[in-house]
């Protein structure tokens, strides 16, 4: 674009003395927070993922290596962090169907804040599902 | 970074610290009449739009209500009407060569603003639609008429936007931030030729010079000498300052009109589409008052008329509200429909700012400062013009900071944004065939030396007077004393103050010393000129003994036309710092041009 | 607008009984002649209720330190000079009023993020323009329009953009968008704005070629949904509608 | 909050439009498609995996083997192994495209990634493709039911 503006000329100048404006934290909203919650959940899965791959292809190699990496899956802690596991899981699927809805439903963008509490809400039923059991199954055994 | 391209050496150098740059047409000013002389003026000859605000901001996009063109789109109606209207709604102070003019090439500056994009509203057919508006009326004042071609209550944005829109299409240059502070003017055999403009840069505190063949100002009004006032806080009539100081005439001063419906006491506008659209003014005891005065057009009178009527309601004790100080604007009969639809900013507004929703409650409005008739003097050809005839070769103005005259003493509602589009274009064609055959004036040594003085002088005063105070007690005396009605005495109290003001002003000083992006001293050169065409306005509103339109003076009551049918021509002479405003201002007349109609009675 | 106006003068504001109370700005400051990093200072104003941030901004200007720099012109939300972040948010200033916001605490005023911070409030704006002007923002239409006359267009057909139309170029969305802050490449929600009003202009015969150009590495499909724009609009916008609307159009392969 | 040099954004100009496959959109079209997809398949395989019987306390050689000897979960679990990894690995990508504004880190950072899920897909499909759920010379205690039966 041929176009100029008076930012040409001191061009050069501007690009050595600009930092960055970051102040304080945006106040975003439920838009806003659900991103970050998804982008997060979704690398979290995702290094999660890797690792599972790599233990469950020990099947590959003997019952009892697979045994023995699968048997610190089934210690208290690693019970809390599968909870944690699933609950990334079910919030980034939910808030995944969110997301699809906005970009193909056409009262998406409407009532994405209304959908965002919904999903907040399954997701708090899921985990009410899963929770106890999963834990008693962790630690009755 | 963005390409720097268009600048290669050859026209821009640097010396002693000041940029120099050579276009053939330089455009002061990047509102709606700037860039519409932008449009017609890039495509052929080498320009550049400088404007102290990035292109977008300019007060044009503030306009809301519409832009009149007798398209007969929706209503019968023809150009003659629309010259009549014009003529008759400025009280006949009107040059009525070019009110033809305007009212003839409105078609055209319609149609060019809708191929080049613009979204007006439509009528069913697929047409662009057309409302009522103040003083446009079928056949010689018989009954209001739709004229007003409009979109929503947003028309000045969207012809702002459309304009840049096409800027950008065709690439013109700008120089966005940069405040023009000087017109160079060289002396070439005895006569002074403008040879260039100085800018400052906003964003480096560098100056920078343009030469260039043609100049064309469209710097847009100067509503800040009131306090309160519906134009935005950067409109300090710079441009028409700069033509002042360099001697060259400006006229028709003392016309500045008064919009009757500004949210009371802050000034923002509220259309008068919304009268248009069948909105209605009421005082504290409901009455429809303007029954009382325009029996014919009622509320849509034009915009002196209405105002007027409104201080009178309020001065005879029938204003409404705690201190009786404002009327209504009823709105409600209107429906929310209509409102959201048609009047969806001004709505907005009303809700924002006052806290009232006037699809509910009669919004509470009073005058407030909104356009001035006067300014730079120029013929149709939008060339400045140095006396009563003989142009300034190369010099142009177009917009509200001209004055051609096609508002004579008052302005109708919707005719500003045709002004802006049919001399704006008029100015960029006529530049662009100026540059053609013309030659670059030299510039004179030092070109920018008027302006680094100007600058160093504020920026290293070790005065005492700040600038918020005296440009406070400007705007409030200003108010108080020169504003819808006028007495010799009231505007004699002015002058004194004004000019006290400037006298304080030679010992103002900022706070920032900075170079960089330093608003405080811009602010202290605005007032300067804010300061410089207050007392040019109530200078030459003291010497006008009459009233007509914009123009009421309570001692006057009565048109005279047999001794002021005439436009005021106001010029710097004499030490411009010299006590009394009559040793550096002298007033000289203009006859009117008069084609068609011969002056009446201004009656609706 | 009016603006020397302090709300003493405004109806309302005139009766005793409505006493102006004290504020404290905390204003992130940065003079680029002296300051390496930004800096936040703080400021006690009195105030109306009615009062906007921007007329506090001038006050503080005004009375208190003549070097505070923002930009500002119209001052009632029209001309888009004065986004800025307020509490966190991003807002016109003149649009903000006082009694809109949590006075018990200190009110922060800061720069738009994302774009280089020149001095206190002002950032460089070129950028947000060059993104804006690549989208080609302007009506291509190359046949003439019938008897020279204006493109018919039904009121339906306006309808269609009327949203779009409405900006003012502001710059609070795109400064507001989490992915335009990462590295700035994003066009960025008002250049998909100001594409969005001409694609969707049944005059324009070019919708291709900005579905095109926003079918990029650094177009629609950046964006996550994440309505900070829409929320940040000050002109009420549906901006991430507008954004679903193209994304869908190009997947269409037209308007 | 530090003053760090920055490009001005949008600076650089871009490349003009290249043409063949808009890896954005479909990019953007498939983490669409594959959630939706990903859902039952993740959502079954939690259900089976952790709900049903004993849960995480019953998974072991005996378990997992008994599924995956079952053409049925055999493609499930394949499925979900790509699918997975294909969204996962473009939003890895987005968000380095984000965050990683040097082209180099960029680039090491896409490879890593790139290299990690074609290794996993190759891997994983491998596995359960050429898994022999009761492995020859194993304590039967080990092996799945269905193994006592050969
Ligand atoms: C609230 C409001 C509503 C209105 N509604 C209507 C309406 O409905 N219909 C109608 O016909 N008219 C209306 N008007 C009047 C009309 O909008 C204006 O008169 C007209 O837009 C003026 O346009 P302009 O191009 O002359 O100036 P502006 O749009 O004001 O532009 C002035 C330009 O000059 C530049 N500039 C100024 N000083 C300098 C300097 N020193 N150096 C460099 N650049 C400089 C500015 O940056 C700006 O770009 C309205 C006015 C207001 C205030
Ligand atoms: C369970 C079903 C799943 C659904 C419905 C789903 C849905 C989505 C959607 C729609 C997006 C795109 C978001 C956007 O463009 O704004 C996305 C992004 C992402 N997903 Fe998933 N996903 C699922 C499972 C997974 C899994 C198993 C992983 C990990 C391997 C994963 C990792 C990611 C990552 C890293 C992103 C990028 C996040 C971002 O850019 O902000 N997702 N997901
Ligand atoms: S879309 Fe809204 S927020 Fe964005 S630039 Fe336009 S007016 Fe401002
Ligand atoms: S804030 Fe940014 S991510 Fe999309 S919805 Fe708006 S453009
Ligand atoms: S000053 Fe114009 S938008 Fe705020």
């Amino acid at each position: 674009m041929p176009q100029q503006t008076a930012g040409t000329l001191t061009a050069a100048k501007k690009s050595t003395t600009s930092p960055r404006p970051a102040g304080t934290l945006y106040r975003g909203r439920e838009g806003m927070w659900s991103w970050v919650l998804h982008r997060i959940t979704g690398v979290a899965i995702f290094f999660f993922l890797l690792v599972h791959i790599l233990d469950t292809a020990l099947i590959r190699v003997s019952p009892e290596a697979y045994n023995v990496v699968i048997g610190t899956y089934q210690t208290p802690l690693m019970g809390l962090g599968e909870v944690a596991l699933v609950g990334a899981i079910v919030f980034h699927a939910y808030n995944g169907i969110r997301i699809i809805l906005i970009d193909f439903w056409a009262g998406g963008v409407k009532y994405q804040k209304l959908m965002f509490y919904i999903v907040i809400a399954l997701w708090v039923i899921t985990m009410l599902g899963f929770t106890p059991r999963h834990l008693i199954n962790v630690f009755s055994h | 970074m963005t390409q720097s391209s268009s600048f290669d050496s050859a026209d821009h150098t640097i010396v002693d610290g000041v940029h120099y740059h050579q276009f053939d047409v330089v455009i002061v000013g990047a509102g709606g009449a700037g860039m519409r002389a932008a449009i017609e003026a890039g495509p052929h000859a080498k320009t550049a739009v400088i404007s102290k605000l990035y292109p977008t901001r300019s007060h044009t996009g503030a306009a809301q209500g519409g832009m009149a063109a007798a398209l007969a789109n929706v209503e019968e109606d023809n150009w003659e009407w629309h010259t009549f209207d014009t003529i008759k709604g400025g009280d006949y102070l009107v040059d009525q060569d070019a009110a033809e003019i305007l009212a003839k090439e409105a078609i055209d500056a319609v149609l060019d603003l809708e191929n080049m994009g613009l979204p007006f509203n439509r009528t069913p057919e697929g047409k662009i639609d057309q409302r009522r508006f103040g003083g446009h009326t079928r056949d010689h004042g018989k009954a209001p008429v739709r004229r007003a071609c409009y979109a929503a209550d947003r028309t000045g944005h969207m012809i702002l936007q459309t304009l840049y829109q096409n800027c950008v299409k065709h690439g013109i240059n700008f120089f966005n931030e940069y405040y023009v502070l000087d017109l160079v003017m060289t002396n070439v055999d005895g006569v002074d030729q403008p040879s260039g403009v100085v800018a400052y840069d906003l964003s480096t505190g560098e100056l920078h010079v343009f030469q260039a063949k043609a100049i064309i100002f469209a710097t847009g009004g100067f509503g800040k000498i009131y306090k309160t006032t519906s134009n935005a806080h950067t409109l300090t009539g710079d441009g028409v300052g700069i033509i002042w100081r360099k001697g060259l005439p400006l006229e028709d001063m003392e016309f500045f009109q008064f919009h009757p419906t500004g949210l009371a006491g802050l000034g923002i506008l509220l259309t008068e589409g919304a009268r248009g659209e069948g909105a209605i003014l009421r005082n504290a005891s409901g009455e429809r008052f303007m029954e009382r005065y325009a029996p014919t057009i009622k509320d849509l009178a034009p915009r002196d008329i209405v105002a007027r009527c409104m201080v009178q309601e309020v001065a005879e004790g029938r204003g409404a509200g705690p201190n009786k100080d404002y009327v209504y604007l009823d709105c409600t009969h209107l429906g929310a429909e209509v409102l959201e639809t048609k009047l969806p900013d001004i709505t907005e507004f009303a809700r924002t700012y006052l806290g009232v929703d006037p699809v509910t409650e009669p919004v509470p409005v009073m005058p407030t400062a909104h356009y001035a008739m006067g300014g730079i003097p120029t013929n149709v050809n939008a060339e400045v013009l140095r006396d009563n005839t003989t142009v300034v070769p190369g010099l142009y103005a177009a917009g509200e900071c001209a004055c051609v005259s096609v508002h004579g003493s008052n302005r109708l509602g919707t005719n500003s944004l045709l002004d802006i589009n049919v001399f704006g274009k008029r100015a960029g064609n006529n530049a662009v065939e100026y540059v053609k055959t013309a030659e670059f004036t030299p510039l004179p040594k030092d070109p920018a030396a008027a302006v680094r003085g100007l600058i160093d002088g504020i920026r290293n005063s070790t005065g005492t007077e700040r600038v918020s105070v005296l440009r406070k007690e400007l705007q409030d005396m200003m108010d108080a004393k020169a504003q819808v009605f006028r007495t010799d005495e009231s505007l004699a109290e002015v002058t004194q103050t004004i000019h006290t003001l400037r006298e304080r002003y030679k010992n103002v000083a900022v706070q920032d010393k900075g170079r960089r992006f330093n608003t405080d001293l811009l602010e202290a050169v605005e007032l300067g000129f804010l300061l410089d065409l207050a007392e040019v306005v109530v200078y030459s509103a003291r010497n006008r003994k009459e009233s007509r339109g914009g123009h009421m003076r309570d001692d006057y009551p009565n048109r005279d036309d047999e001794t002021y049918m005439k436009h005021t021509m106001a010029y710097l002479s004499g030490d411009p710092h010299s006590a009394d405003a009559a040793d550096h201002i002298r007033l000289d007349w203009k006859p009117v041009t008069v084609t068609r109609y011969q002056p009446m009675e201004r009656k609706y | 607008m009016s603006t020397t106006t302090i709300a003493a003068d405004r109806p309302g504001n005139a009766d005793p009984a409505i006493t102006p109370f004290t504020v404290t700005f905390l204003i992130r400051r940065f003079d680029p002649e002296v300051d390496e990093e930004p800096r936040w200072q703080d400021f006690d104003v009195e105030m109306y209720a009615t009062d906007r941030v921007l007329d506090a901004l001038h006050k503080i200007k005004w009375e208190q330190d003549g070097s505070l720099t923002f930009r500002r012109s119209c001052a009632h939300g029209i001309c888009g000079s004065d986004a800025m972040r307020i509490n966190g948010r991003n807002r016109l200033a003149c649009k903000t009023l006082i009694k809109d916001l949590d006075i018990s605490k200190p009110i922060y005023v800061e720069a738009i993020k994302g774009l280089p911070l020149e001095k206190d409030l002002i950032v460089d704006m070129e950028p947000f323009f060059a993104s804006f002007r690549e989208v080609q923002p302007f009506l291509i239409a190359n046949k003439a329009p019938e008897g020279g006359k204006e493109r018919i267009q039904t009121v339906a057909q306006r309808e269609r953009f009327d949203d779009t139309t409405k900006c003012i170029l502001c710059a609070a969305c795109t400064s507001s968008c989490p992915v335009f802050w990462t590295d700035g490449q994003y066009f960025g929600p008002a250049a998909i704005v100001n594409a969005h009003r001409f694609i969707f202009d049944s005059r324009d015969e070019d919708a291709k070629v900005r579905l095109d150009i926003l079918n990029d590495k650094e177009g629609v499909w950046r964006c996550r949904t994440t309505f900070n724009c829409s929320e940040a609009c000050p002109r009420g916008i549906q901006v991430t509608q507008a954004i679903a609307e193209v994304k869908q159009a190009i997947m269409r392969g037209k308007p | 909050m530090t003053a760090t040099t920055i490009e001005a954004p949008r600076s650089p100009s871009r490349p003009v439009k290249r043409r063949g496959v808009n890896w954005e959109k479909w990019g953007w079209i498939y983490m669409r498609a594959s959630g939706i997809v990903l859902i039952v398949l993740i959502f079954g395989h939690l259900f089976f995996n952790l709900m049903l019987g004993d849960g995480i306390s019953a998974i072991d050689f005996g378990f997992v083997g008994g599924k995956l000897a079952d053409p049925f979960w055999q493609w499930w679990d394949v499925a979900m192994l790509w699918l997975a990894l294909i969204h996962g690995g473009n939003g890895m990508r987005t968000l380095i495209n984000d965050y990683a504004t040097l082209p180099m880190t960029r680039g090491v950072l896409k490879s890593a990634v790139l290299a990690a899920v074609v290794v996993l897909i190759v891997l994983g499909t491998l596995v359960v493709f050429t898994f022999d759920p009761c492995p020859p010379g194993q304590p039967a205690d080990l092996l799945p039911a269905l193994c006592a039966a050969r």
